[in-house]
């Protein structure tokens, strides 16, 4: 196994993220890794399938920036605010361009990057009963239960090219710590052939309790030091939720060339730099 | 007090149901807020679940995602997602689904998937979450939404969510073996399945509320029970927690209305 | 859910193990709930299914005990000493009574209890090719992935009436810690229809991390305080492993006037509250 | 140095091919102390995994059981038992799984589990734990047993974990993608398998070990390597770290030998 490279986000996205590629940003509400989703912006990454169990503002931003060809999800919306309106635009009207939809439930997509991280080729679960979402979706399938009989839904395994994820902190050995709402990182790193890590912080000791969610370096390819890499989601420990970001989202987002603007503005004239400041921000606004 | 509005009387009334001794999976917006009110007012040991993976969750202010930092921080334990949908849910651990919908029809069956066509929609909709299995696993489902003609329709364009299909036997033919939706609340009333049919069938009307407005906001010919109930009226107790776990939540979230 | 109730170990074995019960003594080398055992010998329960993944001493005495009719296991040793002799006896010789075997690996009993435990009639797994034991259990079965084609092994779920695990301590609500080596207890407790937990202590406050391995109150059916409940095995944080007890086990069980005198002494003569000094005498045997 | 014994040359034969990149599933007793010895004397960074769930184990003392206190204390993560077999065993996430046997066969195949018939045996075995699906993910597997015509038979009673089945293409054609063992060290040699039967095939023998001496210990006609090597003897530090690590060992576990 080899040792994580601990270099800089643009090297890392260069190195990992290429045209076509199959990307999971993963994050469940908390720790989403918004800088990396704009370095991939800023290197104008093209024809992605991106992967995420709740798209939320760092999908409908990649998406309207053009860098997706396929959505693959489980629930599209702007948290306590509403839809999201870039994603929208592209199933609706194909704006910048068509957006194929991959669409789970949260079990089902939860399940798949189970079985990925399993080695498993399919996972099997009980849901998707009398739904029409199985109609348009090729991905799902059936398994009888050799000793029962009951038929259940399976869903095939999802295993990224590359899967993104945000985190508290790593050691000097690259061994990163993920706490608190640990959503599906752990799976989506397992899942993939390749992982990026940003975190807040390296440190001398990781100070994590026997059974942490803990990724060891060796599952790791790239480790990026971005403090304040998930803003406006947050890291707890580090920052809070920059919930007015979320909800001025709605408006800016509503019109092509605000976001237009937005997005050059806030994501191409800047670099990864910025989110240390955007994260303070938020947290003097909070505190 | 009357001083009061058909969605506070909503929320109030889907409240009155919960009790310490439930497990509830709890729906971000009207089904988090029914339950941390039943919290702070008479179901102190309730156990808010949410799909971000937060077991017992205290939250002092209502959360605007499943993940906000502070499910995590005062609950009992916080586990993966994956764990949350398998061990959890599919498990058979959670006794009540709370869920909120876009569109409704007369079996409880919901859809939050589109509006039109699925390929090529009029409104995509966030999708269906973790409603599928909510619905299938929890031992039953409440469900609270706002009645309206758009929402409260006689075909739903699209079925994101199983409650009781065309009615009858169907649940149980498609082979659940959970109950379903058992309680609708809306700001007009209280719908509950007919026990034959599965029709939900309205069993309490909100105070001031007349069958002319339950018809203006529903898609389809409503059945009611042979004896309709008025909803007690929000208690100034009711009122006042509600309004402060608003006016804490708004404060938090730096929203000024 | 019902609120755990609080009460004495022999009352919590009396309700809910019954002649007949499945019944899993979890705890993977660690926390191996021996006082547990050791109360259900002296109520002289009997036709138990016992569900365990290594078998261990505590198995070893409950079937030289004339507890069981059927073991369910993966791994049937008395760790770092050799055999389990009072199991190769039952196995061998039909001595004190015959004991159905139902084998597993590793990998899929622990999948045997995920499935109970997410509430599915079977897990899937990548295992068992080209080896004998598929031959002998018919608990074991296959299914094929609908997107790959591939054949995969199949492992009937397991439900034990009643999981009994051992824990380092529990809140006042009845929540329980399990911290360390976790081995299958989750998995376990909720695979099952009851659940009895003892734990070292009672505290007001279990002084968790967000991520814990934890138990909470209602899912579990009752909960003793039982300090030094795992010795000879051991309670991270409390007391070490009585490596000692393990190897003079290994005498003891190799013949059977001499166990017998050893369970008259040390099981059927006491009772659970004897553990609590073991544990010290094994903690001072150590530091 | 020359005062060794067979058991030291082969704990310190296996130990050298370790190294600071390897991932390793480490089985208690021979396999664990050679992983062991390896990264107390050259490979520092050695992952050493245990089917208790203990990742990136740094033990001081040899554990008598998998799931000792001090793989936990020391290690990196402890992770439950179902994680371990399904995430990172059948993940794929593991290089190197090292196994003791009972039984071995010309092909490296492994019977733990009987000998006689298997419903009613002579010797009732531990069975295979985590041996078969080790076998099965990572990915090569050394095996590390003394030889004996008990051990190193013909044919096995039970085949309780796969090796390279009958030969040449077996494993492929059971459906494995995984290389199987690659290395077997016993007290008198290495073996290896051949490049095309597949068949365990002398490539080393200890210092002063004759092949009368390994045929006196094997049940079936040995096939040697055309260049067979003669294992370096174990170095003075070799034995020193090794003998060290026995002697805390057993004092650790009040061992008196």
């Amino acid at each position: 196994m080899t040792r994580v490279a601990v270099i800089s986000l643009d090297e890392a996205i260069a190195e990992y993220v290429f045209d076509g590629a199959t990307v999971a940003f993963e994050g469940f509400s908390h720790l989403i890794p918004f800088a990396a989703a704009h370095e991939t912006i800023r290197q104008r990454r093209k024809n992605l399938t991106l992967v995420r169990m709740t798209p939320d503002l760092i999908y409908d931003q990649m998406i309207g920036m053009g860098c997706a060809q396929r959505l693959v999800f489980s629930y599209a919306g702007n948290p306590g605010v509403g839809l999201l309106r870039r994603l929208r635009d592209a199933v609706e009207n194909s704006w910048p361009n068509a957006v194929e939809i991959c669409e789970h439930s949260h079990a089902a997509l939860a399940n798949a990057y189970v079985a990925a991280a399993s080695g498993l080729p399919l996972m099997i679960f009980r849901g998707y009963r009398g739904v029409d979402l199985p109609r348009f979706n090729p991905e799902i399938g059936k398994v009888s239960c050799p000793f029962s009989g009951e038929e259940l839904a399976a869903v095939r395994a999802i295993n990224p090219d590359v899967t993104i994820i945000h985190a508290q902190r790593a050691d000097r050995s690259g061994n990163v710590l993920v706490e608190g709402i640990i959503g599906m990182q752990k799976e989506a790193v397992l899942a993939a052939r390749h992982a990026i890590v940003t975190v807040e912080e390296i440190v001398d000791d990781l100070a994590a309790h026997a059974n942490a969610c803990v990724l060891p370096h060796w599952i790791l390819d790239a480790l990026c030091v971005v403090p304040g890499g998930a803003h406006p989601s947050y890291a707890q420990g580090y920052y809070r939720r920059d919930n007015a970001a979320y909800r001025e989202w709605d408006s800016i987002a509503a019109d092509r060339h605000r976001f237009q603007e937005w997005m050059n503005e806030n994501v191409l004239e800047q670099d990864h730099t910025v989110f240390a400041s955007r994260a303070i921000a938020s947290r003097e606004g909070h505190d | 007090m009357t001083d009061y509005t058909p969605v506070e009387m909503m929320t109030v009334a889907a409240s009155r149901v919960l009790s310490s001794t439930d497990v509830c999976f709890a729906g971000v917006g009207p089904p988090s807020e029914a339950c941390n009110l039943a919290r702070v007012l008479h179901a102190p040991d309730i156990t808010l679940i949410y799909e971000s993976g937060t077991i017992g969750a205290r939250p002092c202010v209502l959360p605007l995602s499943v993940g906000d930092g502070e499910l995590c921080e005062t609950a009992l334990n916080t586990v993966s997602v994956a764990e949350m949908f398998r061990y959890w849910l599919q498990g058979g651990n959670i006794s009540i689904g709370f869920l909120g919908a876009a569109q409704i029809d007369r079996f409880g069956n919901i859809n939050t998937t589109v509006i039109g066509d699925y390929r090529k929609p009029r409104v995509r909709l966030p999708g269906g979450g973790g409603a599928p299995e909510i619905a299938g696993s929890c031992d039953q489902v409440y469900i609270i939404v706002r009645q309206s003609t758009r929402g409260f329709v006689e075909t739903l364009d699209f079925v994101t969510t199983y409650g009781h299909g065309k009615g009858g036997s169907s649940r149980q033919d498609v082979g659940f073996s959970t109950a379903g939706p058992t309680l609708l609340f809306t700001d007009l009333g209280i719908w509950a399945p007919d026990p034959e049919t599965r029709e939900l069938t309205v069993v309490s009307m909100h105070a001031g509320v007349s069958r002319d407005q339950m018809a203006a906001t529903v898609g389809w010919p409503i059945r009611y029970a042979d004896h309709v109930e008025e909803t007690p009226i929000p208690s100034g107790k009711e009122l006042e927690m509600l309004r402060d776990l608003h006016a804490r939540t708004c404060a938090a979230h730096q929203i000024h209305k």
